[in-house]
């Protein structure tokens, strides 16, 4: 038993190291891709800010995602909690700064979150169902109120609100910087500023991740860890998530279901709730529309990664990197091109080499390699002749690259056994 | 959502201090549709409304304004269930209108309806359309006079042919200046997806990655987007142009009102009013009315004294446009 | 009648139930139910199918409420509200169906409700020490960090049990614990539960198994219909006289008469290897013939390649290597569906997952399997009225106990259920029927008409394929027996001369193959 | 037993109507929170105006409006009868609008060819495009969630290129909205004005418009496919359980593509009644969102086209509300809470009586078993 803990043990530790080694192999492609395409904004430190700013509340709404799917609900409902999270951020943010904001905007979501569990906890509503519904009453509920609250001759409209948007906070979330490195002497922004190969890219990355950051990104991206911890390392997260593996199991050792399903559920909400709330801070004030689909994004986000914290995370980050480039620079999307390609030719080259050591001589075997070639030749080409890609085919580029990551990488996804069945205490299945 | 800025008031407190005894019309019953975002949005549609509150003060007009469901289904619904209710003249805010006024047109054609931003296409429709192109025009010029870095940004918030008579016209007024003079441009969203309009998040990295590259000076035409523009511009230490209306009023942080050099107004109050009183003296559609430099429906704001000393600039050019010598295109 | 009377005095009794009452809508699942168990022994209950059997014991753990009765935990009133409130007072039950989350590890299951540790926080290493140690003791083996997923009916068994010592419960609840295991299994599960009687504990076991019972129990009551019939004990009564006790008549048995094999080959399975990934392969080199008039059992603990077999012949498997061969045809690369019409017939283990939709009306429950072929179909129509029909033909010839053939499937007791199944599958004269577990978890006359069915195709030339946990029902049907073991045929043995134990050695392994 | 699934039904009508009430007395709460009167606003709902045309009217905008509400309905439904999410229904149709306004315009044949040619178009254009989701998830395993999601947005940029490059047609001068080229006058859809007049009532202003019948069409065709054809047996089965329907022979990969086709394929109708009976063209005012909303017309109508058909002319009347509610001062997102907390509160009452009926359903089977039992013990004594 001991050697199986340590087999295990070794396994985890493997797994940390490639994924370390594929990172920096990444940053070293990127690296290359930026050199060569002339594109500094593939690894700029902007392009990292942005990417940040843009990832955090597609995180946050993920992570409310996992957190109630972890616990066998699924929430397509997340968008609409999102949106009574602005809304509540800035309707509290503006009387009461950036602390009532937050906390209201929380509230905002959970609220969202407890009609949800109601309805599919307590009443078995088909989950999607109850997430639909909410998708409309968010949006609906908050118009409703801003034409009720922040209607001409308000005290509201006084301080400029309009039906569309809330007046500003009245105070702002500190931001923060990384002392020395990236603020004051600013070392790692003259490191960046040299476009040295790799070590200004490096230090771009890091620049664009530590300056300047609003503390609410350091709390969503403490988040993740902490959810992470919470749900594998604590009595409590096993509970919630054995509701979502075999809710009849958890019930029979004396585990309450319905109140772990609820509590998941409005914690959901009020991350997606938080996400609202990092939005708000961001434009420091609410605006009608302004989460724009996010939550279905964070839905997708979390879908991508697996249905765990850190897969999230990546899925988020990539999105959030390849909107924050798209919004930045037409021509950095276009050395994206080079930057496939280049990942697909090393893809090719490992594949043949693996194909040869094994010694598989069959021809179907290559095709995967072939058909890898043959894209990157496609890829360079295209980076080569398209000078300026159209702008529609720009601000695809996040969903494009989701869209292909998920189909190139093989799909072992699998979601909590018990997600989306509907309990009924006593029943069995 | 038409690429508004954030405010009415620059605009309704100059109209009221412009107020004049009107003679008191019985049974003038006006009627305005907004476009989707409605009443409230302290853009594109305030500004609208506050032209017909104008007209309910000086002309005693009985006054309705209806706002459009969000996915702007429902636009010939409300031209119509106005005409029912007897309103004369109908108003339909925004190009969106272009379409649905036609139709209530040719089903109403003893009301007179006007649309804003789309040109007449019934006898009984008066088209409101604004030079937004010769606006933005002076607003290059005051940029490209006023950056030391010979490098500005436009950011558009949805890549319609409207927005793009902003940029274009800001183009072609940079260029006038210095001919070499760098623009970098970046719109938020296609068109028809809106959203480019309610994103200042996403303004926001656009425009400072301008600021990094060296623009000193960024205009923006993308509503509520425009917000995280400024606040790109105070946080790079650069200046910004607002839209629409003088956001140097509208915008209530003090960090960012001295950032805004200037704005390019577009009244379409004054259209609005203008239309109505038209109406009252008997005119009829068919035809369009331009809102240009000449009769001052686009302009610059002055507010903050930033561009204060390239004033005269500014004038010339407004005057060479005036006086037909330099056409300003619209589309870039 | 009873022997319990003499002790009663000592120490009170360590479980009590006094009239214990359990009304369903319809049903009346327990009535008037009185029972007490003795601390420090082993307490069985039998009774058919439906008893009542599951549902007292949930009211025991606290699962449901009794509409009345009273229940008594070493002499105390107890009123539970939840099986928290159970497990307080020291009582632990295993399910009859595993009661395990699959994608957690074992320690996760284990510990789930009564995680060890401060402030939350789950002491990991904690848990699995004292899961070995418990483990250890017992003689409980499994590995703490594996997935239950990957784990086989067995080590599940011993997960659940462990469940419920690392609990520390003093009564043990045993819902059919042998149901799903090979006789080794059960005789290491018993050892197991002799070890705990003399620690102490107390084990409540149900079975269906009268041997078993007759061998383990210190104590057995009878229930029939939802209530106590008897209380008797094991040491004066035989399996034959308890069966009686239990559904008031003979037992069936199912013994095979006369032979009706023919030389006609239906099915030839041939070398069939499935494989996935470079992993042990999950089924090598099977081959075997099917004759018409043949009934071919398969013996094997769960998870040796019985599912694959089954789902490689059904197409629902593709095969690394081999052939499976219908009368003249090559069907190996065939659809499901072209090997349904080409008239294979299919009784899934498990009917809720594979055979039934349960939120379907029973007609509609008829077409399913059958959507491409007469009655069913008409054209690319369904045939509504043909299928009903037919539908009311299976409810009759069967004895489908139902009120209409628009009844919702998942209003029909298991039986019943099955019964449809049977005769859905039997419609449309297959020439080839896999039969897996027609019989679990079926009532003793319900087995007895299937089995009746099963013989009777036979007779009329249908070739089956029979795989079953119930080694009696194998023995007894079977005109010849594969023992199926790690993906391998490992024996061919002749049912009229082999045990339920010889059988058993093969199919554990314990006896190595001489030929095949 | 026919009585059963009377009272089945009779309950389910009853749980909805209560849900129905239920929701109106929410709302009113709402209402009466922004100082406005519920009775008011119920007046403004009903108030279709006071002459006949008016009425006229507002009867063919809730007709109108139900129309590609019900269409977008029966889209979802055919892949949420086998548990196949199909988010994608609004770039799907956006796609499939485009491509047809544009093809449609690129010849004149007699009406009912181009017609018929356009309508076509839509459905192969819809269908193609739900045919990505579908081969990445048979294929690829990509949850059809993400990709939906995904090709949604793609959708929308896709159809703004097309529309301002190489599908953009003339415009008149001063008009900012882009658009395809218009449609012959072949392919403009006859309204059914007709059907007004044959009342006694007036024309609607705008007219109903001629897809009404189609609409009617392809829900009676879907109705039969999903209820009695073999396809939708096996769609139904997958939904109900995948297992047993793969045990049965039933391709999962093939129901995957085919669903999601025809799914796609309706849904690439959704923009056909306004393209062909009032924009004739596809441009920047394309009405949009219509695919989520039918997610919610399809849950509140159960999946069944019946049922849609009943919930997207609810959405439709509610629509219609929006303007007469402003004549009354009441805020008109009122609206939208109507319809979220209707979705809602009908979803659980269904919930409910459906348990109530099925609990019904199983006491019958326990008391048939029991008599069944009885007379058998009868007979064997
Ligand atoms: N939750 C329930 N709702 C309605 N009826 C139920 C429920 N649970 C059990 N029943 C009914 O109660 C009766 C007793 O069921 P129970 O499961 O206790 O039988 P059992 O003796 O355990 O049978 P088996 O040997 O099959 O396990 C059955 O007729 C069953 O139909
Ligand atoms: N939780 C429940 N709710 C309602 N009815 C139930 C429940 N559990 C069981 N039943 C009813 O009990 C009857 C038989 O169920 P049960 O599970 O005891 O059958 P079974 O003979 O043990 O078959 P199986 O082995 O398939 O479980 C059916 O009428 C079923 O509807
Ligand atoms: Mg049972
Ligand atoms: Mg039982």
């Amino acid at each position: 038993m001991t050697t199986s803990v340590a087999a295990s043990e070794a396994r985890r530790v493997r797994r940390y190291h490639l994924a370390l080694i594929g990172v920096a192999l990444l940053i070293l492609l990127l690296s290359l891709a930026r050199v060569v395409a002339d594109a500094p904004d593939l690894t700029s430190s902007g392009t990292f800010a942005a990417a940040l700013l843009l990832a955090v509340p597609i995180a946050l709404a993920g992570l409310g995602g996992l957190w109630a799917e972890r616990a066998g609900i699924v929430n397509i409902g997340l968008e609409g909690m999102m949106v009574l999270g602005t809304w509540f951020a800035g309707w509290a943010g503006y009387q009461w700064g950036a602390a009532a904001a937050l906390i209201a905007g929380l509230i905002g979501g959970a609220l969202g979150g407890l009609i949800h569990a109601i309805a599919t906890v307590s009443f078995g509503v088909d989950h999607i169902i109850s997430g639909v519904a909410i998708n409309l009453l968010g949006p609906g509920v908050t118009r409703f109120l801003s034409e009720v609250l922040y209607a001409q001759g308000t005290p509201a409209a006084e301080k400029g609100a309009g039906i569309t948007t809330s007046p500003t906070l009245a105070s702002e979330a500190p931001s923060v910087s990384l002392p020395l490195l990236s603020d004051g002497p600013d070392l790692l922004g003259k490191l960046e500023s040299t476009h040295w190969f790799l070590i200004s890219d490096v230090a771009g990355i890091l620049r664009g991740l530590t300056h300047d950051v609003n503390v609410l990104v350091i709390l969503a991206v403490a988040l993740i860890p902490l959810t992470f911890f919470v749900l594998w390392r604590t009595a409590f997260g096993l509970r919630l998530r054995s509701c979502g593996e075999n809710p009849w199991a958890a019930e029979s050792l004396g585990v309450n279901v319905y109140l772990t399903k609820y509590v998941a559920t409005v914690i959901s909400g009020a991350l997606a709730g938080l996400g609202g709330v990092f939005l708000v801070f961001v434009t420091t004030k609410y605006v009608e529309g302004q989460t724009a689909g996010r939550g279905f994004i964070g839905l997708a986000a979390m879908i991508f990664g697996n249905w765990r914290p850190g897969g999230l995370a990546a899925g988020a980050s990539l999105f959030g990197y390849a909107d924050g480039l798209q919004l930045r620079s037409s021509q950095a999307v276009t050395g994206l091109l080079l930057f496939g390609a280049l990942l697909l030719l090393i893809y090719t080259g490992a594949e043949v080499r693996r194909r040869l050591a094994a010694g598989e001589p069959g021809v179907r075997q290559y095709t995967g390699a072939v058909a890898a070639s043959l894209a990157a030749i496609v890829l360079l080409w295209l980076w080569m002749t398209v000078d300026k890609l159209p702008n529609e085919f720009v601000f695809i580029t996040p969903h494009v690259l989701t869209l292909l990551v998920l189909s190139a990488a093989s799909q072992s996804l699998r979601m909590p056994k018990a997600d989306g069945v509907r309990y009924r205490r006593g029943e069995q299945h | 959502a038409c690429g508004g800025g954030s405010g009415d008031s620059g605009a309704s407190t100059e109209t009221q201090g412009a107020s004049s005894e009107a003679p008191k019309a019985a049974g003038l019953k006006i009627g305005l549709a907004f476009d989707v975002g409605g009443r409230g949005d302290k853009s594109f549609n305030d500004s609208a409304y506050a032209g017909l509150e104008r007209a309910q003060k000086e002309l005693g007009a009985e006054i309705k304004d209806l706002s459009p469901a969000a996915d702007g289904s429902n636009r010939g619904d409300l031209l119509r269930q106005l005409a029912n209710a007897g309103y004369n003249p109908i108003i339909g805010v925004g190009f969106a209108y272009g379409e649905d006024i036609k139709a209530a047109a040719t089903e109403y054609p003893d009301i007179q309806f006007a649309v804003v931003d789309s040109a007449s296409n019934a006898p009984n429709v008066t088209g409101l359309l604004f030079a937004e192109e010769q606006g933005s025009y002076l607003a290059g010029v005051a940029a490209a006079d006023k950056s030391k870095s010979s490098h500005l940004g436009f950011v558009g918030g949805v890549e319609n042919d409207l927005i793009k008579k902003f940029q274009a016209g800001f183009e072609a007024g940079a260029k006038s200046v210095k001919s070499d003079i760098k623009i970098d441009v970046k719109y938020l969203t296609p068109d028809g997806d809106f959203s480019g309009f309610k994103a200042p998040d996403k303004g926001k990295i656009a425009a400072e990655k301008m600021y990094q590259d060296g623009a000193d000076i960024v205009y923006h035409a993308s509503g509520d987007s425009g917000l995280g523009v400024f606040q790109a511009a105070a946080a790079a230490g650069k200046q910004a142009i607002g839209v629409d209306s003088d956001q140097y009023e509208t915008v209530k942080e003090a960090d960012l009102k001295k950032v805004i050099m200037t704005s390019m107004i577009k009244r379409v109050d004054v259209g609005v009013f203008e239309f109505i009183k038209a109406f009252q003296g008997g005119a009829k559609g068919g035809s369009n009315t331009v809102y240009d430099l000449k009769v001052d429906g686009v302009g610059l704001s002055t507010s903050g004294g930033f561009i204060d000393d390239v004033a005269a600039k500014v004038d010339e050019a407004k005057k060479k446009i005036v006086d037909g010598s330099v056409t300003v295109p619209a589309k870039p | 009648m009873s022997t319990s009377s003499d002790t009663l005095a000592a120490a009170p009794p360590a479980v009590e139930l006094e009239g214990i009452t359990k009304r369903f809508p319809g049903v009346v699942a327990n009535h008037d139910i009185r029972i007490a168990v003795e601390p420090g022994t082993v307490h069985a209950i039998v009774g058919e199918n439906g008893a009542g059997k599951s549902t007292l014991m949930k009211i025991l753990y606290g699962m449901q409420r009794p509409d009345e009765g009273r229940i008594r935990v070493h002499g105390e009133d107890v009123n539970f509200r939840t099986p928290s409130d159970a497990i307080a007072a020291g009582i632990g039950m295993v399910h009859q169906h595993f009661m395990l989350a699959d994608y957690l590890t074992v320690l996760e299951n284990i510990v789930l409700g009564a995680e060890p540790g401060k402030g939350g926080l789950l002491d990991t290493a904690g848990a699995r020490k004292r899961i070995n140690q418990l483990a250890e003791s017992h003689g409980l083996r499994v590995d703490p960090d594996r997935i239950v997923e990957d784990l086989g009916v067995g080590d599940r068994q011993r997960v659940e049990i462990l469940k419920v010592l690392y609990r520390g419960a003093r009564i043990l609840i045993l819902d059919e614990p042998t149901a799903v295991l090979v006789p080794q299994e059960v005789d290491e599960l018993f050892a197991n539960l002799r070890e705990l009687k003399a620690e102490g504990l107390t084990v409540i076991f149900i079975s269906h198994k009268l041997d078993e019972v007759l061998s383990i129990a210190d104590a057995i009551t009878v229930i029939r219909r939802g209530t106590t019939v008897a209380a008797v004990d094991p040491a004066s009564v035989t399996a034959r006289q308890l069966a009686e006790l239990m559904v008031g008549s003979e037992l069936p048995t199912p013994e095979t008469r006369e032979s009706t094999v023919t030389d006609r080959v239906v099915l030839d399975v041939r070398d069939v290897t499935v494989q996935r990934g470079a992993a042990k392969p999950l089924l090598e080199d099977v081959s075997f013939p099917v004759r018409a008039g043949e009934v071919v059992g398969i013996a094997g603990v769960e998870g040796n390649g019985q599912s694959e077999l089954i789902e490689a012949i059904m197409g629902l498997q593709t095969l690394s290597r081999g052939r499976i061969v219908l009368g003249e045809d090559d069907i190996t690369t065939w659809s499901t569906l072209r090997r349904r019409e080409a008239g294979i017939g299919y009784i899934p283990e498990d009917r809720h997952r594979q055979g039934l939709l349960l939120e379907a009306p029973l007609w509609e429950n008829r077409v399913l399997g059958h959507q491409t072929r007469e009655p069913a179909r008409k054209g690319i129509w369904v045939n509504r009225t043909a299928s009903r029909k037919d539908t009311e033909r299976i409810v009759a010839e069967y004895d489908v106990r139902t009120p209409s053939i628009d009844t919702l499937a998942l209003a029909l007791s298991g039986g019943n259920q099955q019964k449809l199944i049977v005769g859905r599958e039997m419609s449309g004269a297959p020439k080839f029927l896999i039969a897996a577990h027609p019989t679990r978890g079926v009532d003793v006359g319900a087995q007895a008409a299937i089995w009746d069915h099963l013989r009777t195709a036979r007779a009329a030339g249908l070739a089956v394929l029979l795989i079953s946990a119930d080694l009696d029902e194998l023995i007894g049907l079977s005109d010849s027996l594969h023992v199926i073991y790690s993906g391998r045929m490992v024996a061919r043995l002749d049912p009229s001369q082999v045990t339920p134990e010889q059988l058993g050695g093969y199919m554990t392994g314990a006896i190595a193959e001489e030929q095949s | 037993m026919m009585p059963a699934r009377l009272q089945r039904t009779l309950l389910t009508l009853a749980g909805a109507a209560v849900a129905v009430l239920l929701a109106v007395a929410i709302s009113s709460v709402a209402i009466l929170a922004a100082e406005a009167s519920p009775i008011t606003a119920l007046e403004a709902m009903f108030d279709f105006g006071d002459t006949q045309a008016q009425v006229a009217t507002a009867v063919a905008f809730i007709l109108n409006r139900a129309v590609p509400l019900f269409i977008a309905g029966l889209a979802v439904a055919i892949g949420f009868r086998m548990n196949l999410f199909n988010i994608g229904i609004e770039g799907q149709y956006r796609i499939a609008a485009i491509v047809a306004a544009f093809v449609g315009s690129q010849f004149v044949l007699p009406g009912p060819i181009q017609i018929t040619l356009i309508v076509v178009v839509a459905m192969l254009v819809g269908g193609l495009y739900a045919l990505i989701p579908a081969v990445l998830k048979v294929t690829r395993g990509v949850n059809e969630v993400i990709s939906t999601i995904m090709l949604n947005y793609i959708a929308i940029n896709l159809a703004a290129f097309l529309v301002r490059g190489p599908f953009t047609g003339e415009r008149e001068a001063g008009q900012l909205t882009t658009s395809t080229p218009q449609l012959p006058e072949s392919a403009w859809f006859p309204n059914l004005n007709f059907l007004f007049e044959m009342f006694g009532l007036p024309a609607p202003r705008g007219g109903l418009w001629g897809f009404l019948t189609v609409a009617i069409l392809v829900g009676v065709i879907i109705w039969v496919v999903l209820e009695r054809t073999r396809f939708g047996f096996e769609l139904k089965a997958s939904g109900l359980n995948a297992s047993a329907a793969l045990a049965s022979g039933v391709n999962p990969k093939r129901m995957v593509i085919s669903a999601m086709v025809l799914s796609g394929a309706i849904a690439g109708l959704i923009g056909m009644p306004e393209i062909l009976g009032r924009t004739h063209a596809y441009g920047s005012n394309f009405t949009a969102g219509l695919g989520f909303l039918g997610i919610a017309v399809a849950l509140l109508g159960r999946n069944k086209p019946v049922g849609i058909a009943v919930a997207a002319l609810l959405f439709g009347f509610l629509d219609r509300a929006a303007a007469p509610l402003q004549f009354a001062d009441i805020p008109p997102s009122v609206i939208a809470i109507i319809q979220g907390t209707i979705v809602l509160l009908v979803v659980i009452a269904n919930e409910i009586t459906s348990r109530m009926s099925m609990r019904q359903e199983e006491r019958r089977a326990a008391r048939q078993l029991d008599t069944t039992s009885q007379a058998q013990a009868e007979v064997a004594a």
